[in-house]
């Protein structure tokens, strides 16, 4: 009961947050309500157990990702046209996108699909299986991730010296 | 030299020809010109030869190549020569030469690329006469294009881009449908029979049900008709016409057109016999039109090549009545049509080119009494006038002729037995042509030649030797023509039967009957 | 409607909102925040399922995810940097040079 | 999952790889900036080469099954994409960052690669990261003009949205059928699950918005113009292969279901439509290129209707023709003082005055991008069009073809501003660089091989 | 020897191709050598294979070449001399020489000597192959070649726009004759499988007959001689043709080429033996023809329109002896009629000559004493055109009105009426022209009466020839020399009484004819003034030619080229076509710029764009799952 509460508390948090960052002005609260969504969600996957990527979320997406980004929010706080007024010129048609959007994918999975119930706290495997896992089977693909963020270091300096060459 | 290996030469010399261009420097003109000269001259040998060579008395093709091309969709380099081209390649070699000297004097700009373009189109048209796969026959087809877009786009007149443009985009409109047709058809031979082919052989006499051959001729004759050009689908012609050089016009007018009424003998009709039975009123309606459309715009026109652009109108029309006579002597008669038509707007196209080279303007307005000035060029504007006209004794009256006999002997016993009226109309109307041909060619003598001499640039010098040996080609084979056509008449006789067979009877091909709801494949 | 498709739809509904974000917002940093949106969205959806289906492929998938978007992260944000300092704003109306 | 496997399986990778360390070192030794070409063929030969040797042995290999495997087709294409970015890697200049643009340049190759023998989602979709993140960057190397950042951007906003779509479809098609290989794609398409359904529906938008299918189209516009020569025709040409040929992959063997035929075709034919059109009134080469290759993508989306059989035949040889005309193109373009002006379409005008040979190029590249015999963008579209009419789908071949019909008239006009019009006054006549030369001169060769013998070439695919 | 026939046709035509290539370059004398020689050898040899004719009696054929051998109909150049085609060829080439001789001197002076004469055998060597041409074909192309030889020699001084227009006019109208003579030419291969004309008679004489309408035949073909004779409603080149030399008025406008069509239908006469609405068509519009020709002719001031005029009506009498089914009467009239007609021509053409151009007969008069040789060959040719016995054209023009009269093929009172009206009208306006231009007060100018002076010998000669053929030549009986070929209808018994009344009445006809010239022309004309003001309406219709031309042109002309402007060329080829397809070119534009428009550069448009999509494609699977 009191995972199932939390469950719903968390989904709550995660949906709240998520609408927050369409409405609210300044990117610092966007990016607040952002962490907002995302450590919700890392509480919904505590409570359905998949620590780990729990753990993930919070360790990459709000200790990395996001710092990185206030930084750039705190860096470049420019307080121009899109501070002031922070919708663009789409927002009726954009909504109305997006209610459509909704409505199609809520009709996707309001029917019975395969997705059956989940008890919070289901145990489905611990971090032992997922790292074995991870470096027996996947781990082409930890070696692909680290080509990744290779490419990923060189294209920043690529940038950042590009950036260099165009102010000379 | 085997005689395969001929054909061969001459189709691929024209290459040669492009590729010796490239080693002269960009602007040593005068060798340009004369090694296009003799490479054209070395091809109207060889071609003669071979038109010598071949046997009228053999059924098919002769002088065959047939290599795997792109062996996994069947298709061929199969080419050779039959009755029904062997007189056009004939025409288009003996043009060659006359339009390269032709354009001595009149190209000046870029003569490099000019002289490898008109190496391109000979290429091309002779590839799309002997070629025997579709496939084949596509690729020749829609090459040709691309040397007329850059010879009228470049050396044309003020208006060219309009008129190149309207022609390619016109063009490549039918062809687009015929691709799609060619496609449906061969797999549905394939469907059908099991066999995957493009030869022409095996894809005659299509036994698809009527309504799909009707398409499917359809998108053929669209394609064929605009080149021809039938009626309504010609207004790129006199634009073409007006805007391209001379040696443009001349391959244009001479062999260009040829296409379209070789595609029809030669494809369109004999692919799909039901549906061309069916449609035969609708092509002879369209071909007498033209006829009379072609004749009626030609009497109204101040520009010398738009009357000769409309009259080629008139005068294929003719070769379309003849074709779809579907007689013997209809179809003789087309194909000899074909060529005179050849010759006669040819030569009326470069003498236009003479003249414009002297006068700089194609206004019949501007001129007048040339009789008086211009005696020499005068005699063979007049001759070739008559011959356009089918006066007896030129090419023109053999032609004409033959075709308004074909296609009367073929309406007058529909009407006699009641069986139907309009053929017989057509016939009669289109011998009615015959008036009109004459009342827009001497409108344009008479203004042109007769009447108090005066020309925009006095004084002018006559024709010089190289015009005047030019002429005398083109005249003496309108003679000839017209005087002794029966050699001619008998190399193609037995492919004109073959056609008229195809298409009356009912013809014995690859195709198994499809089934009624349609061969879809 | 239980749990597990409450929490599809959950996801769904998140990559829906980053989605229209991109449409609605003028900020680029927030369409940036608005891509991380997408992503959550999706990693629950992944997550679910990964639970219902007991595998760990689905996992590992989320952990490649995580990474791709920090990697794209930080591509993006230099690129932001660089057009703030040209255009001297972060409102994305104003980047219309290439058009037509 | 031997070493020896991997060793061989993975070799082209692995020679990227090698590559990529290697200019990684340059990087750190050398300033100038010029070595890098070298190396970056060297190493895309040898790549090409051991992926053709494989494709010629026939070799098939599973170096980690389920994951990642090694058939000829696979590595035929490897081939065909690592020989495709050797010219946009000649003709690049050393004038934005040789060494980082190589690097960049190797690693989204590897993951092309990747992608082309991808057997999972896991790594169908890595490889498409590894792939367009650092064209990304590759766009805006050229920072002489700040377009380039605003293309970058949309490109990659748009590009990650298509990413999270990827992934959404990905789980839905997970959650409908447990799996994360490839074939559950196809036993989505087939069955009448929602779910199912929905990620099918948003794979192929993926897929679509890499592709650069109307209208996910929008980004292909900017992101080319904003790019240098190279670059855009690095994204027209072997981006936009690599994720046909991983939709071959993608929908391997599956039949379409009458149904989802015209989710297929309606798209696809929109695009051609509207590419042709847009295309016309373009006064920029790379902008007219781009509009272009949307149409491109829309007829090369059109051999998914035809028989699973040939589709890998027809988008292989499609995509080579076309992308070797691309290239083509791209190489013979005048050079010009400012990267912007080399794009000009005016700076095309009475081009055939000036350097006749890089005019001809250029025109026949022109021709065959428009279909027009005996180029081989003809047999290329007469394939796909065949496979669709053999497929039943004969409305749309027409009105593909039809379509098609639409294009031909923005490449004449480049032909026409080449030929027909006076030249562009105190337009330079330069000497030809030995580099773009060479480039030329390695498409022309296999393009004269296309004309001349299309079916020696289609016998080998 | 066997192909002397080839020989005949042959020999002009290399009269033709001397002068026309080298004759500037050879000077007069080798011109007219050849120009004259060529044909007087022509003559010759027609004279020998006439010789060789009478001496078997069986009809020469002379097989040139195949033209065309298509599946299993042949078409041959042939030719093929029996009595008819060697009365012709006679005429022809015999007239035709003698004129070359007049020429000679006529065109003196002319710059384009060498071209005049060139056009001149080229016109004999149509001509001949026309007479002698044994199939439909060759006479085809002969017919169509002598068109063509007209239409030079009629503009044969093309500065002067009138004349190229009357040439012009010329060819085209008999094109029109053309299209309908094609029309039977095609009919008669149809029903009969060849056009050899032996052939073709012999087909329809025998025991069964073509299944076709020989009537139809038979008028499909009259067309065609219309165009060539000059036969209402296609006989408006004729007198505008006149504006050719005056010898080739001779030559071709009166004594040959306009004959043509009265030869094609004797030569056909198989065919109208059994065309009986044929044949009363060809009666019917001869003698109206004739009768209106006369009636112009009355009031002409151009001396030779007058002579054109009068051939038209001559031309009448014989399509109306063709008509009634006396073929060899026609024939007979043609041979007489070549006779006076081309004497009258020549004569006109001295009398111009020597007037120094001058052609109107209001300013001639009182010539007679001045240039006395052509006005006695020019007075027996009029008595002789009046048929004024003994004179050639009395035995010829008897008979027609005779046959009119009593032939039981389609003769009828009515007919042989209006055609004796016609012969007084004819003597009437020909003494008319005598009076006119010989007697009475001298009109033209002093300058012009100074400078007259009689032509050379060159052309009196002629003259005197042909007076005197137009004399005896009536002796010579040609109907009866074509009895065989040709047989005459037979006659009404019950009529047989009236034939020598009907004679008397023909004379008293011409004498009245003469009576009436010489009283209202006689002195100062003045009577004749007062009659033209007394029927002023009647006058002006006539000297207006009843308006044919004009109406022609309202009812031809101006709508064939008002449909060819305005709906052909600006409605059709540039509104319809040419208008839709650049309305689609602009609507591809339009979709162009539009489309383009969307192209904003605004990122939100396009991942907006992306949303709708995505949001579409979904919609559209849930409708197909």
């Amino acid at each position: 009961m009191i995972g199932q509460a939390l469950l719903w508390f968390f989904a709550a948090g995660a949906l709240a947050g998520g609408v927050a960052m369409l409405v609210l002005r300044h990117p610092m609260h966007v990016a607040l309500s952002l962490i907002g969504t995302m450590l919700s969600l890392a509480g919904i996957y505590a409570a359905l157990g998949v620590h780990v990527v729990a753990v993930f979320q919070v360790l990459i997406y709000v200790g990395a990702v996001m710092v990185f980004m206030v930084y750039a929010i705190m860096l470049l706080d420019v307080r121009d046209t899109s501070f002031t007024s922070r919708y663009s010129g789409l927002l009726i048609p954009g909504v109305a996108g997006l209610a459509l959007f909704i409505g199609a994918l809520v009709y996707v999975l309001r029917r019975e699909g395969p997705v059956g119930d989940i008890a919070p706290g289901a145990t489905a495997f611990r971090v032992e299986r997922f790292s074995v896992d991870f470096l027996h089977e996947y781990w082409l693909h930890f070696e692909l991730t680290s080509v990744l963020l290779l490419a990923a270091v060189v294209a920043a300096i690529a940038i950042l010296k590009a950036k260099r060459r165009g102010d000379g | 030299m085997s005689e395969p290996a001929m054909l061969n030469l001459v189709l691929f010399l024209p290459v040669l020809g492009m590729v010796m261009l490239l080693l002269v420097p960009r602007d040593a003109h005068g060798t340009v010109r004369g090694l296009a000269l003799a490479v054209m001259l070395l091809q109207l040998a060889l071609t003669v030869v071979l038109y010598q060579a071949f046997d009228p008395q053999v059924a098919g093709l002769q002088f065959e190549t047939r290599l795997p091309w792109i062996a996994d969709w069947g298709v061929y380099y199969h080419i050779g020569l039959d009755g029904l081209n062997v007189l056009l390649v004939l025409l288009t070699a003996f043009l060659g030469p006359l339009v390269v000297a032709g354009a001595f004097s009149a190209i000046d700009k870029d003569v490099k690329l000019f002289y490898a373009m008109v190496f391109l189109i000979q290429f091309a048209m002779l590839g799309t006469f002997v070629a025997q796969d579709l496939f084949l026959f596509y690729v020749f087809w829609e090459t040709m294009l691309i040397p007329m877009f850059l010879i009228i786009g470049i050396w044309g007149g003020e208006r060219r881009i309009y008129a190149t443009l309207k022609f390619v985009l016109y063009t490549a409109f039918g062809s687009i449908l015929m691709l799609a047709a060619v496609i449906y058809l061969v797999l549905s031979l394939q469907a059908t029979s099991g066999i995957t082919s493009f030869a022409f052989t095996d894809l005659y006499g299509s036994r698809l049900p009527l309504d799909i051959q009707v398409l499917l001729l359809g998108a053929f004759a669209l394609s064929f008709a605009i080149k021809v050009p039938v009626v309504p689908f010609h207004t790129w012609l006199p634009d073409a016409h007006v805007e391209a050089p001379t040696a443009g016009s001349v391959i244009l007018a001479g062999v260009l057109l040829k296409m379209g009424t070789y595609g029809f003998i030669k494809l369109g009709f004999p692919l799909f016999p039901d549906a061309a039975r069916a449609l035969t009123p609708a092509v002879m309606v369209l071909a007498v039109v033209s006829i009379v459309y072609g004749a009626c715009l030609a009497l109204v026109q101040d520009d010398i090549k738009k009357i000769i652009a409309y009259s080629s109108i008139s005068h294929l029309g003719y070769v379309m009545l003849g074709l779809a006579s579907f007689e013997l002597i209809g179809i003789q008669g087309a194909i000899i049509q074909m060529v005179s038509h050849g010759l006669t707007a040819g030569g009326l196209f470069l003498m236009v080119g003479m003249i414009y080279e002297r006068c700089h303007t194609r206004d019949l307005a501007a001129y007048g009494g040339l009789a008086r000035i211009l005696p020499v060029y005068s005699v063979f504007f007049m001759i070739l006038t008559l011959a356009a006209i089918g006066l007896p004794t030129t090419s023109g009256f053999t032609g004409e002729f033959l075709v308004l006999l074909g296609a009367f002997d073929a309406a007058w016993p529909q009407y006699a037995n009641g069986a139907a009226t309009w053929p017989l109309v057509l016939a009669c109307t289109a011998v009615l042509g015959v008036v009109l041909g004459a009342l827009y060619m001497l409108r344009l003598a008479q203004k042109f030649l007769f009447g108090e001499s005066r020309a925009p640039h006095a004084p002018l010098t006559d024709l010089n030797l190289r015009e005047k040996l030019i002429l005398v080609a083109i005249v003496a084979a309108v003679f000839v023509l017209g005087l002794f056509p029966d050699s001619f008449m008998q190399k193609t006789e037995l492919a004109a039967r073959e056609y008229q067979q195809q298409v009356l009877v009912e013809p014995e091909s690859r195709w198994v009957r499809a089934a009624p709801d349609g061969g879809s494949p | 409607m239980d749990n597990g498709q409450l929490l599809v739809v959950l996801g769904a509904v998140l990559f829906a909102l980053g989605f229209a974000g991109l449409v609605l917002r003028r900020n680029v940093l927030v369409m940036l925040m608005c891509m991380e949106l997408m992503l959550n969205g999706v990693t629950l959806c992944l997550v679910v399922f990964a639970q219902q289906a007991a595998s760990t492929a689905a996992t590992v998938l989320v952990f490649l995810v995580f990474v791709v978007a920090a990697a794209e992260i930080a591509i993006a944000v230099p690129i932001v940097l660089l057009l703030a300092r040209h255009k001297h704003t972060l409102d994305l109306g104003a980047y219309t040079d290439l058009k037509g | 999952m031997n070493a020896q496997t991997i060793l061989t399986a993975m070799l082209p990778e692995h020679l990227l790889l090698v590559g990529i360390l290697l200019l990684l070192v340059l990087e750190m030794a050398s300033r100038r900036e010029r070595e890098f070409l070298g190396v970056t063929v060297l190493v895309l030969f040898a790549a090409a080469f051991a992926a053709a040797r494989l494709a010629v042995a026939d070799y098939a290999g599973v170096p980690f099954p389920g994951q990642f495997s090694v058939d000829p087709a696979a590595a035929l294409g490897k081939a065909v994409l690592l020989a495709l970015s050797i010219p946009a890697v000649l003709v690049a200049r050393g004038e934005f960052g040789g060494t980082r643009f190589a690097i960049l340049l190797l690693s989204s190759l590897y993951g092309a690669c990747l992608m082309l023998s991808s057997d999972s989602f896991l790594t169908l979709f890595l490889g498409i990261e590894l792939m367009s993140m650092p064209v990304y960057a590759l766009v805006l190397l050229a920072m002489a003009r700040p377009e380039s950042l605003e293309g970058a951007l949309k490109y990659l906003i748009l590009g990650g949205a298509g990413t999270a779509t990827l992934l959404l479809g990905i789980s839905f098609v997970f959650g409908a059928t447990g799996s994360f290989a490839l074939p559950a794609f196809a036993e989505a398409l087939d069955s009448a699950d929602p779910i199912a359904q929905a990620g099918v529906v948003l794979i192929t938008v993926a897929f679509f918005l890499k592709a650069a299918v109307v209208p996910f189209h929008a980004w292909a516009p900017d992101a080319y113009e904003g790019a240098t020569v190279p670059v855009t025709a690095y994204m027209a040409t072997v981006v936009k292969s690599a994720v046909l040929l991983a939709a071959v992959r993608l929908f391997d063997g599956a039949e379409l279901p009458e149904g989802n035929a015209a989710l297929l075709a309606a798209l696809p034919l929109a695009s051609m439509v509207w590419g042709n059109l847009t295309a016309m009134r373009q006064a920029g080469f790379r902008r007219m290129i781009a509009y272009s290759s949307i149409a491109h993508a829309g007829y090369l989306f059109f051999a998914f209707l035809g028989p699973a059989a040939g589709r890998f035949e027809a988008v292989l040889f499609y995509v080579v023709a076309y992308g070797l005309m691309n290239l083509l193109a791209f190489v013979s373009l005048p050079a010009a003082g400012r990267d912007a002006d080399r794009d000009r379409l005016d700076n095309l005008k009475g081009l055939f005055r000036r350097s006749p040979y890089a005019a001809i190029l250029i025109g026949a590249a022109m021709l065959s991008l428009a279909g027009i015999p005996p180029f081989p963008g003809f047999v290329a579209k007469f394939l796909i069009f065949r496979n669709v009419i053999e497929a039943g789908y004969t409305g749309w071949a027409v009105a593909g073809l039809l379509g098609s019909y639409l294009g031909i008239y923005f490449y004449l006009r480049v032909i026409q501003f080449m030929f027909m019009s006076p030249g562009a006054e105190g337009a330079a006549e330069e000497p030809p660089r030995l580099a773009a030369f060479a480039a030329s001169l390695c498409c022309l060769l296999p393009v004269v091989l296309l004309t001349l013998f299309p079916g020696w070439v289609i016998d080998r695919l | 020897m066997s192909n002397l026939l080839t020989l005949i046709v042959v020999l002009p035509l290399a009269g033709f191709l001397l002068n026309g290539l080298a004759g500037n370059r050879l000077g007069k004398a080798f011109v007219s050598a050849v120009g004259c020689g060529l044909p007087a050898l022509s003559f010759a040899a027609a004279v020998a294979a006439f010789r060789t004719l009478e001496a078997t009696g069986e009809p020469i054929v002379d097989v040139v070449f195949r033209w065309a051998l298509i599946g299993d109909s042949a078409f041959e150049v042939s030719f093929y001399l029996d009595r008819l085609s060697a009365v012709m060829t006679l005429i022809v080439t015999g007239v035709g020489s003698l004129i070359h001789v007049y020429s000679t001197g006529y065109m003196k002076d002319d710059a384009s000597y060498a071209r005049y004469f060139a056009y001149l055998n080229l016109f004999l060597f149509f001509m001949l192959s026309l007479v002698l041409g044994r199939s439909l074909l060759v006479l085809f192309v002969g017919w169509e070649g002598v068109g063509l030889a007209s239409y030079l020699l009629i503009g044969f001084w093309f500065e002067d726009p009138a004349k190229a227009q009357a040439g012009k006019k010329a060819f085209i109208t008999n094109r029109v004759g053309d299209a309908g003579f094609l029309l039977g030419m095609f009919l008669i291969y149809t029903a009969v499988g060849t056009l050899e004309m032996d052939r073709v008679n012999a087909a329809f004489m025998g025991p069964e007959l073509p299944a076709v309408s020989a009537s139809l035949v038979g008028i499909l073909l009259f067309i065609g001689a219309t165009g060539k004779s000059a036969q209402i409603p296609l006989h408006v080149w004729l007198p505008d043709a006149m504006a050719g030399p005056t010898p080739v008025s001779a030559l071709i406008h009166a004594a040959t080429m306009v004959t043509a069509g009265i030869y094609l239908v004797a030569r056909l006469s198989g065919v109208y033996l059994h065309a009986p609405e044929a044949s009363e068509v060809v009666a019917v519009i001869g003698i109206l023809t004739a009768f209106f020709a006369a009636t112009i002719a009355v009031v002409q001031t151009d001396i030779k329109k007058v002579l054109a005029y009068s051939t038209i009506s001559q031309l009448g009498f014989m399509f109306l002896a063709l008509g009634v089914g006396a073929y060899g009467v026609a024939v007979f009239h043609l041979y007489t009629h070549a006779f006076f007609k081309a004497c009258l021509f020549l004569g006109a053409g001295s009398v111009i000559h020597a007037l120094g151009g001058e052609q109107d007969i209001r300013r001639m008069g009182g010539l007679a004493k001045r240039i006395p040789v052509t006005f006695i060959t020019f007075a027996v040719a009029t008595a002789a055109i009046a048929g004024l016995p003994p004179l050639a054209g009395f035995f010829s023009k008897d008979e027609i009105l005779w046959f009119a009269f009593a032939s039981e093929a389609g003769g009828a009172p009515w007919l042989w009426a209006l055609a004796s009206l016609t012969a007084l009208l004819t003597a009437f306006y020909m003494f008319r022209l005598l009076w006119l231009t010989f007697f009475g007060q001298p009109r033209m100018d002093a300058e012009t009466a100074h400078h007259i002076h009689e032509s050379p010998w060159s052309m009196t000669g002629i003259l005197v020839v042909l007076a005197f053929l137009s004399t005896v030549g009536g002796f010579v009986s040609i109907p009866h020399f074509l009895e065989p070929m040709l047989p005459l209808p037979a006659t009404d018994e019950h009529l047989h009484h009236f034939e020598v009344p009907l004679i008397v009445v023909a004379v008293l006809i011409g004498l009245a004819g003469l009576a009436a010239a010489a009283w209202l022309y006689g002195g100062d004309a003045s009577r004749a003034a007062r009659l033209g003001a007394r029927f002023t309406g009647l006058h002006r219709l006539l000297s207006g030619k009843y308006y044919v031309d004009e109406l022609y042109e309202a009812v031809l002309g101006r709508p064939l080229w008002w449909i060819s402007d305005r709906i052909f060329l600006r409605l059709g080829d540039r509104a319809l076509i040419d208008g839709t397809l650049h309305g689609l070119a602009g609507v591809a534009r339009l979709g162009a710029a539009a489309l383009a428009r969307i192209q904003t550069g605004n990122l939100h448009l396009y991942v907006w764009l992306a949303l709708i999509g995505i949001f579409a494609l979904l919609w559209w699977s849930f409708g197909h799952v």
